[in-house]
């Protein structure tokens, strides 16, 4: 991808715009996928049709830990991508 | 089709994004569409098949299916900071 | 999205089309992935190469009721939208 | 480039939608394909992974497996309105 | 899709590398999907970061039997577009 | 915008196709990373929800399972005959 730096003023922009593109698009992809993780783990009864307190809870950690788990995931993967070594 | 900045398109920026957005909104809600259906399918419906249409028990808890989904996803959205239940 | 209303009429050309495209590849995804559910759950056994009544019956039970099922989940997420009450 | 109705892209309007309907129906097809293809090794493959050769029960298995998957598209395909089994 | 033989030349090439783009997607796709199939399949102790011979073997057999097995389908799958008959 | 051969949205051919590669790379990485984190976490996540924050034994749990992950997706580039380890 090293010809990329060597692209004028007007395609870095071309390029810089698909990167934004992408990252919306992934990051709406992945709030519907989290909604979807955590519905599927927390929620076991419809005899009603509003989430009990025990239900609301179990998803609000259920998505605040996918969030700190990816964004380890992320840190681990960036330093993969650039061949760091990683204690064992 | 005067003036001001245009993309690799030949549209003027504004636009240009503004069909962008409403393409990714666009997408977005067909994919919560797609995933609250086959999670309160997962839910609700009886395994046998025994007939092909649904019974009481399986029509209500699709009603409430469909609504403590929706309120999950307002429950993570405002977790990523997004500004209307459900919404972008 | 309120100012997709403001455009001129080939811009809302341009914006049916690409609802156009969206609602085909959605459909033609959903009869995937209909087939595949129903499949997965309604064959089992490989001794023959042609369904069996039973699992004929299976698959089109399976694929009706999950018809049936879309389209209560679609009226119900189309209320959700709109900000409708909707019965406990 | 004479002539007739234009997309946004100035290409003619029916031969646009040529090109739109033969790349909907090859990712159509890409997805079928794909998703026949996980269902039978689900279905077919054991998963003690003791060789990496597929075996006698596996092979007829595989051919099983696609022939049902075909028929079960065809049968969805029917109470979808589609005209011709396994086509769009 | 026979309209498309009429089309003229540079037409057929921008439809060969729309199938080209398509492929090379699909197979970045497969590569993804295949990795993490086998991955959950063999990988169940995270004592280590690293893999020992048993894991590495597992992986190895995994996906060289998924790609024999992808072959397999994708003859019979060819034979089923062309409505040739399968034995038994 | 002058010589050489040009695609049907009018940029030369080369310049084309390095955009289309660098997407390519861009959407296999963002495809490769969801699955890795949603892997792992199927893998390290303890389904509990008892607290919202990731203890240690996940931690490292996670490290590992990045670093399994990676090392798979070396042994199946290698198979598919790729030639830099979680590369195209």
């Amino acid at each position: 991808m090293d010809d990329l730096e060597n692209l004028p003023e007007e395609d870095k922009q071309r390029m810089a715009s698909m990167i934004d593109r992408l990252q919306v698009s992934d990051s709406l992809k992945m709030y519907n996928s989290l909604v979807e993780r955590c519905f599927s783990h927390c929620i076991e009864n419809f005899r009603r049709k509003t989430l009990d307190k025990q239900e609301e809870t179990c998803v609000k950690r259920c998505a605040e830990k996918y969030l700190k788990h990816s964004m380890r995931v992320s840190m681990r993967f960036a330093e993969l991508n650039q061949g760091s070594p990683t204690p064992d | 089709m005067s003036g001001g900045l245009r993309t690799a398109d030949g549209l003027p920026v504004e636009k240009e994004q503004i069909f962008r957005m409403a393409q990714q909104e666009m997408e977005y809600r067909v994919d919560l569409f797609n995933k609250l259906t086959q999670t309160c399918f997962e839910k609700c419906i009886e395994r046998k098949y025994k007939e092909s249409d649904l019974n009481v028990g399986e029509n209500s808890c699709i009603d409430r299916c469909v609504a403590k989904y929706w309120q999950c996803t307002g429950i993570v959205g405002t977790m990523l900071g997004s500004s209307k239940p459900g919404g972008m």
